[in-house]
């Protein structure tokens, strides 16, 4: 299973780097979704020996959650709001791609340092979740569309969802604090898309104070 | 009661002596411009017929226009007892009497300008505005002798400045006193309104200091603001003369003599003065006065080296 | 003299103790007579706002004012007095901001603020330094502690910062010359006479505490007083508006008071007690006498400036004939300011000039250069508050009206609320001038008090005592001797003709009022020579042409350590902080950016 | 007890969105804090006990946050009652959001389980987004989602924090706060460092310190003068007890210089931050939330400072939220008058609402630490600490920062007390119910600087001993 474990977690780290390559907002959508059914099948791995019903409710849940809905919501968004698709990052893709795998190296660095207790399934779990966090990170300075930073914000918590699967065996406390986060994360998006309906409603007199108010949207 | 006489012995020789030297220089002058001149007695006659005289005023002044000569003569007086007449020492020596020499000055003054504001008019406020200015300027000059010969003396008392020490100074420090000899002559040119500082006989209300400020002052008035710069002159003379000739012989009368000497050689190197020289242009002035402030500042610098 | 009083009182670190000693009871006297003169003078003052603006305010503050002050110079605990610091500088605000519908009013009652404030924060720190090395934080038991050279020189530092800014000391002053004009003229008279005394008293009152200082304290006292003597001066004399003009004097005369003090501390350090006593001595008795006469001059000022609803001098003019007393009363104080015999001004200054020759002649080489250099600016103080005086004086109150609107009918009824407190001033300048001993007595144990000495210690106090009695037999007989040729003068004309006519002209033909010298030409020469220093501005009135038509001129004074120190730091603060904020509402990603930084920042620094 | 208190406001919340009138809901609103507070009340006559294994309980910094918390809400609930009388818009969403988070601070401040605090932290994020948009207006969205933004990302850096402590208590195996004190020697302390770093920054969000700062005056400076106070006073000093929490364990742990120096920074980060953006800023609520993020960042210099310092800081939590009240209650006040905040737009306030513009002063004053009022003690206590604790330079920049805090704030203020009148949009007379919560609270702040009651210190002394700095 350890294998199954590594490669996926290789996997998310690569999807999220992906995302830094890709310009397009509904690619970014596409990537996050797999990356959210990778994450599902990590919880399935870890505990493959003795699957619990909660394991798989969790796991299937995640899938559920992160891999179909919020993405449909996103599209929907995009549809109806007609967001502008094209998206101007900060610095520009090259850089981003070089930075973002600094940054991998980085978290490996970090993780050299930090034993984590017990006997972990895969030693690749830390480092790539902290990855993970810090190209979310990344993606939310780097870009400069509201949904792009929310899918940033996204990616970012798939990291830390991957963070506590790990911790899955050591306290299952953590798990649902990972779960209320996803709540977080769904009303977070509702609030942007109440925004972007408003935004859409007040076009006219907004434009004028739109260099003023920054690029948000 | 030894003390009211004393004073007053000063004040009756101060007064007598005081016009005769203004009359010295003018008969220097006229010596110089190749006349006659007026008697050297002259400056008590002038008095005398303004004593006798009544007064015009004009309907702007105030009582300060009034009051201000009597202020100015009444500080001249004062100031005089401070002064060592040769043998007559001086009735009133304390310690700090310097400062409190300056200040009476200082009290002439702001009566006096005080005065020339009253009149109403540009011409006196003009040398009003001048007699501030220059004063501020002299004013330092003299304090910078006053300090170096404070050091000099160890003591604060103007008697004592340019009493003994003296003879062991100019043994000591010589070019120091040398220093604030010709510092000290300009700044008495200045206080005394003096050619190249001021012309006292000039017409010309424009470039005058003191005499324009006087303009308007008339009778007794004017009696007491000539008394008064005749006394000024005095006094200024008084405190140089034992500075340049600090010999004493022991014997009264030929210290006396001495002194009584050295005020007229005085008067006569002021009458020279005035003859060989121009008025300095009014923006040279305070250059002049600079020039006497950078020479007592340099006696300082020599006293501080030397002590 | 030395008594605590303890209450309880329940504050972190506070206490509310206070303590009258002999320092205390001299700022005491000064507070107490000029809160009551400018209190009672307030009343006729401000009775011609009466109805347009509630007064409860402003007299609620008058009063807290009153309070705050008693207390500083009583607290014997870090925190009360810290409180009451506040609460004055509160109050003063409040006081100044009186007629805030004026935007100049409005901005140098904020500059006052800014500056009392930003002060006090140094006082926080200099306090704290202080009970940290004490152990405590009551004043009584720091004077026990001994300080380390170190700590007593930043602590002195922080103070002359702390203090300085309220004092006035030159280049801290800038809030001064703005916020006196701003009050009404009896809480200008209460500004410069006693609060911004207080300053000076924090400064005694570390001199008193900490009993041995570096030796460069004393010089820099002497420099600073030396500096903000002369430069005050100066630009008093650049002055057009009467209470700028006298506000530029009360930076000139705490110059003289921080000279005195320079002094007293070189004294200290150099083990000579009288020398000590004669600085410190005569900078209280300055203190004193400085609150007396400036009040009266302040009171002076708002009795003109109500009457004729300006302050502008060279609109003003022959006062002197149409309100007869308040000119002989701003007479005195004017004389009284310019420390001329007579007056009190004269016997501090000598005191201090005393002090200074002591100086020179006992004090090492750089101290005696110092002394000489004191001597000569305190000299030169002398001479150019004279110019300064004379044109106020004469400007304001002497020659005749320079604007056809001024008042004419004779004499102007001052409201006797406003002369009494006026008298008493005047009253008191004379009676310190003509009988020194109590108040000098007063001061110069004050002096004692701050070198600590021993109470029977005998410090032979004759050697300026006796001075000061001759001064004083002196000036009886410069009286007496006035006296008889007044009367001499009065027995000459009294047969005499005395006609009354014109100004002799020198022949001018149609010679109007505004022949008059102004108070700026009257002070040209001298502002002229320094130009470099005052950053004198002049426009117009260049003339050309054979028939010139109107011309006009106008000259103004700029204070270099505004222009110069504080606006551009400022302007560079502000300009920098607008810069910052276009950034941040440009791009919602510099937020994030910053927190990743920052959090990269964190894991870079305290993981490795 | 602590069930209770947490339960009821959750309870009314819920029945605040059933549709019923305006004056129901202002009244339940009253009566719940009334309530709240006089529970909250009988707590300092005894702590209650433990309830849910010791998930809740209160101790004193517990205690003093609560209290804080309780007190603020009443004060917003007199002042609600002013507001309302001139606002057309429904008051369901407040009304309900209020209680809500309400309930999720009382949870905050009784929570003794690290991951639980941070479930209370989360929950009213949440709740409080919908205040900041009450206005429904293009700038109060944008607020309003700068707000989101950050704070979602400082809560996900305070989980990912909270996961870090819980490898490090791997072998005490929960994250309950006394069992971790006890135990602490169990700790791994690389795992605690990394917990700490991001359990600051993500919390530090939440407070609003610098570089995380930058949602504060976009969000104060939507937000009406009610929210305001619950966000500057309360909300905050629930993030700040959590570093406080933290810093219990990083004493225990022997990290006290680690965090400290990590605290200090922040805290002169934060003080100059404020101190540079105030003074070009024009706005007088947004200048109030950069007053804001300045007293967080003495707060944490104060727990960073250690000794007199927490003390400081304990004490300045008080103060802090009270002068908060002056400050954003007046601002609510004028900006419900004049429709404005911005000083070109509103001046000569004493002229018109003489009240009001005695209050705005006193805001200045109690803001910036001035003596009557019990910051000053507070601040002036923590600026003692720094140099107890010898760190001179540390102290002469917080002072610089603290004199231009005052120069930023001073101009603003003063320019909109006096002046020329501008004409208020709304009728010219006061509202007492909106004046009174703000005249007991200027009473009570002058009170505490007068005099500091001795079992409030004493309370105070032992939270400050709690943290072990």
């Amino acid at each position: 299973m350890t294998t199954w474990i590594d490669a996926s977690c290789i996997f998310i780290v690569f999807l999220s780097l992906g995302i830094l390559a890709t310009y397009r907002i509904v690619g970014i959508i596409k990537i996050f979704a797999a990356q959210s059914f990778v994450l599902g099948l990590v919880l399935i791995f870890l505990h493959a020996h003795n699957l619990s019903t909660r394991d798989i409710v969790i796991s299937l849940g995640t899938m559920g959650l992160k891999g179909v809905l919020v993405p449909y919501i996103l599209f929907w968004a995009i549809r109806h709001v007609s967001m502008r698709s094209e998206i101007k990052p900060v610095i520009g893709f090259g850089t981003s791609i070089v930075s973002g795998a600094l940054l991998i190296a980085g978290a490996f660095w970090i993780s050299l340092s930090l034993k984590l207790p017990g006997k972990p399934v895969s030693d690749l779990i830390l480092p790539c979740s902290l990855a993970t966090v810090l190209l979310g990170f990344m993606i939310m300075v780097t870009r400069t569309r509201a949904v792009t930073q929310v899918l940033g914000y996204l990616i970012m918590e798939n990291g830390i969802f991957l963070f506590a699967l790990s911790l899955f065996d050591v306290m299952p406390a953590m798990i649902e604090l990972g779960i209320l986060l996803d709540i977080f994360v769904a009303v977070f998006i509702m609030a942007i898309i109440v925004n972007n309906i408003n935004e859409e409603f007040e076009q006219a007199p907004a434009s004028v104070s739109r260099s003023k108010m920054g690029e948000t949207f | 009661m030894i003390m009211i006489l004393s004073i007053l012995c000063h004040w009756l020789i101060v007064l007598l002596l005081a016009p005769f030297f203004i009359g010295v220089i003018a008969k220097v002058k006229a010596f110089f411009s190749g006349k006659v001149g007026p008697s050297v007695f002259q400056p008590f006659f002038d008095l005398i017929k303004l004593f006798n005289k009544g007064a015009v005023y004009s309907k702007t002044t105030t009582w300060i226009f009034r009051a201000a000569p009597m202020v100015l003569l009444a500080s001249v007086l004062i100031l005089s007892l401070e002064i060592p007449l040769g043998v007559f020492k001086a009735p009133v020596q304390f310690s700090g009497d310097i400062f409190f020499l300056a200040y009476l000055l200082a009290l002439a003054r702001f009566f006096m300008i005080a005065a020339a504001l009253d009149t109403g008019f540009s011409m006196e406020g003009m040398g009003a505005s001048r007699e501030a200015f220059f004063s501020c300027l002299s004013e330092l000059a003299l304090f910078m002798n006053f300090i170096t010969l404070a050091l000099l003396a160890h003591s604060l008392s103007l008697s004592h400045m340019i009493g003994a020490d003296i003879p062991m100074s100019w043994s000591h420090v010589g070019p120091a006193l040398l220093l604030i000899v010709a510092s000290f002559f300009i700044v008495l040119l200045t206080e005394n309104y003096r050619i190249p500082i001021d012309d006292p006989d000039t017409h010309l209300e424009l470039t005058m200091i003191h005499e324009v400020m006087v303009l308007d002052h008339s009778g007794v008035d004017l009696a007491y603001v000539s008394y008064a710069s005749a006394i000024k002159f005095l006094i200024f003379s008084g405190i140089l003369v034992p500075i340049i000739i600090p010999f004493r012989t022991g014997d009264l009368v030929m210290d006396m003599l001495i002194f009584l000497g050295g005020m007229l050689g005085l008067a006569v190197c002021v009458g020279i003065v005035e003859s060989s020289m121009a008025r300095l242009r009014l923006n040279r002035v305070r250059n002049f006065l600079l020039i006497a402030f950078a020479l007592a500042f340099f006696g300082f610098i020599v006293t501080m080296w030397r002590g | 003299m030395n008594k605590t009083l303890e209450f309880l009182w329940h504050v972190p670190f506070g206490d509310f103790s206070l303590r009258l000693d002999p320092l205390s009871v001299l700022f005491l006297t000064a507070i107490f007579i000029l809160v009551l003169c400018a209190g009672i003078y307030g009343v006729g003052y401000m009775r011609s706002y009466q109805g347009g603006k509630s007064l409860g305010l402003h007299i609620f503050f008058y009063i807290l004012l009153a309070l705050a002050l008693i207390v500083v110079v009583t607290a014997n605990n870090v925190i009360l007095f810290l409180g009451a610091w506040e609460v004055l500088a509160i109050s003063v605000y409040f006081l100044i901001v009186f007629q805030d519908e004026k935007p100049s009013v409005r901005r140098a009652a904020f500059l006052y603020l800014i500056a009392a404030h930003c002060g006090t924060f140094c006082l926080f720190l200099m306090f704290f330094l202080m009970a940290h090395a004490a152990g405590s934080m009551n004043f009584d038991v720091m004077a026990q502690t001994n300080f380390s050279p170190v700590i007593a020189g930043t602590i002195f530092f922080l103070a002359l910062l702390g203090f300085g800014v309220k004092a006035g000391i030159f280049p801290m002053h800038i809030w001064l010359p703005y916020a006196h004009p701003a009050a009404p003229s009896h809480v200008s008279a209460l500004l410069s006479g006693v609060a911004i005394k207080t300053g000076i008293y924090g400064i005694c009152r570390i001199l008193w505490i900490i009993g041995v200082l570096p030796d460069w304290c004393g010089y820099v006292l002497l420099i600073l007083g030396i500096v903000s003597g002369v430069m005050g001066v100066l630009y008093a004399l650049g002055q057009h508006e009467l209470k700028k003009l006298l506000a530029y004097h009360s930076i000139e005369n705490i110059g003289i008071i921080v000279l005195g003090l320079g002094i007293g501390l070189l004294g200290r350090n150099h083990q000579m007690p009288f020398l000590a006593v004669l600085g410190f001595g005569g900078a209280l008795l300055h203190v004193f006498n400085h609150s007396v006469f400036k009040g009266l001059l302040f009171l002076g000022a708002g009795a003109v400036i109500q009457k004729t609803h300006t302050g502008e001098m060279d609109h003003l003019g022959g006062l002197a004939k149409t309100m007869p007393l308040v000119s002989g009363l701003f007479l005195i104080g004017a004389l009284a300011i310019c420390g001329l015999p007579l007056l009190n001004g004269f016997i501090s200054e000598f005191i201090i000039f005393f002090g200074l020759f002591h100086g020179l002649l006992g004090l090492p080489l750089q101290g005696a250069v110092l002394c000489a250099l004191g001597i000569l600016s305190l000299a030169l103080m002398g001479a150019l508050a004279l110019a300064c005086f004379t044109k106020v004086y004469g400007t304001v109150f002497l020659g005749e009206p320079r604007r056809p609107t001024l008042p004419t009918e004779m004499p102007i009824k001052t409201s006797p609320w406003m002369i009494v407190p006026m008298v008493i001033l005047a009253g008191l300048c004379l009676w310190v001038g003509l009988n020194p001993q109590p108040m000098a007595g007063l001061a110069l144990g004050g002096g004692k008090y701050l070198i600590h000495a021993a109470p029977l210690s005998v410090i032979d106090l004759s050697e300026i005592f006796i001075p000061l009695s001759v001064v004083v037999s002196c000036t009886f007989i410069l009286i007496l001797l006035m006296a008889f040729l007044a009367v001499a003068r009065w027995a000459l004309l009294r047969s005499r003709p005395r006609p009354i006519s014109e100004t002799w002209n020198c022949g001018f033909s149609h010679v109007t009022p505004r022949f008059q010298y102004t108070s700026s030409s009257f002070a040209r020469p001298i502002t002229d020579f320094v130009k470099a220093l005052l950053l004198l501005n002049r426009h117009g009135g260049k003339v050309s042409g054979e028939f010139p038509g109107k011309m006009q001129i106008s000259s103004s004074v700029h204070d270099a350590s505004e222009e110069r120190m504080f606006r551009p730091v400022f302007l560079g603060l502000t300009r920098f902080s607008k810069k910052l904020e276009e950034t941040r509402i440009r791009y919602t990603q510099i937020y994030l950016m910053y927190i990743f930084f920052f959090l990269i920042f964190l894991l870079a620094w305290k993981l490795k | 007890m602590l069930s209770i208190l947490i339960m009821i406001p959750f309870f009314c919340a819920l029945c605040a969105f059933l549709p019923l009138t305006k004056q129901f809901r202002y009244k339940l609103f009253f009566v719940v804090s009334l309530i709240h507070a006089t529970i909250v009340l009988l707590f300092w006559q005894h702590l209650p006990s433990p309830e849910f294994n010791g998930f809740l309980e209160l101790d004193q910094l517990g205690l003093i946050v609560l209290s804080i918390i309780s007190v603020l809400y009443l004060f917003v609930s007199v002042f609600m009652a002013g507001y309302f009388e001139h606002e057309q818009r429904s008051n369901r969403t407040v009304t309900a959001c209020l209680l809500a988070l309400l309930s999720t601070m009382t949870l905050a401040s009784a929570s003794r389980h690290m991951g639980l605090s941070w479930v209370a932290v989360e929950t009213s994020t949440l709740f409080s987004a919908p205040l900041i948009s009450f206005h429904r207006n293009q700038e109060s969205l944008e607020a309003t989602w700068k707000y989101l933004l950050i704070c979602s990302v400082g809560i996900a850096l305070a989980l990912m924090g909270t996961f870090f402590l819980a490898i490090a208590a791997h072998d005490v195996h929960t994250l309950l706060l006394p069992t971790l004190l006890n135990n602490a020697s169990s700790l791994s302390v690389n795992w605690l460092k990394l917990s700490v770093i991001f359990l600051l920054v993500g919390y530090g969000c939440k407070m609003g310190l610098a570089p995380t700062h930058s949602w504060k005056p976009e969000a104060y400076g939507q937000a009406t003068g009610m929210v305001a106070v619950l966000m500057a006073g309360a909300v905050t000093q629930c993030s700040f007890l959590a570093l406080m929490r933290v810093g219990q364990i990083c004493s225990k742990t022997g990290l006290t210089d680690f965090y400290s120096s990590i605290l200090i920074l922040t805290g002169l980060l934060s003080l100059g931050v404020a101190a540079i953006f105030i003074l070009s800023e024009r706005n007088i609520k947004r200048a109030f939330a950069y007053s804001s993020i300045e007293h967080m960042g003495l707060l944490v210099l104060g727990l960073g400072l250690g000794g007199v310092g927490v003390f400081g800081a304990v004490f300045h939590m008080i103060n802090n939220a009270l002068a908060k009240v002056i400050m954003f209650l007046t601002a609510g006040s004028i900006a419900q008058k004049y429709g404005s905040s911005r000083v070109d737009e509103v001046r000569g306030v004493i002229h018109v609402y003489p009240v009001t513009g005695m209050f705005l002063i006193v805001a200045l004053l109690a803001g910036t630490g001035m003596f009557p009022f019990a910051t000053f003690h507070s601040e002036l206590m923590i600026l003692n600490a720094a140099v107890i604790s010898k760190h001179y330079i540390l102290c002469v920049f917080a002072v610089v920062c603290l004199g231009l805090m005052f120069i930023g704030m001073a101009r603003i203020i003063l320019d909109v007390v006096f002046g020329q009148p501008t004409q208020p949009v709304l009728a010219k007379k006061e509202n007492f119910f909106m004046n009174f919560p703000i005249g007991i609270a200027a009473l009570l702040l002058i009170g505490l600087g007068l005099w500091v009651p001795t079992f409030l210190e004493k309370v105070i002394r032992h939270a400050a001993l709690l943290t072990g700095f």
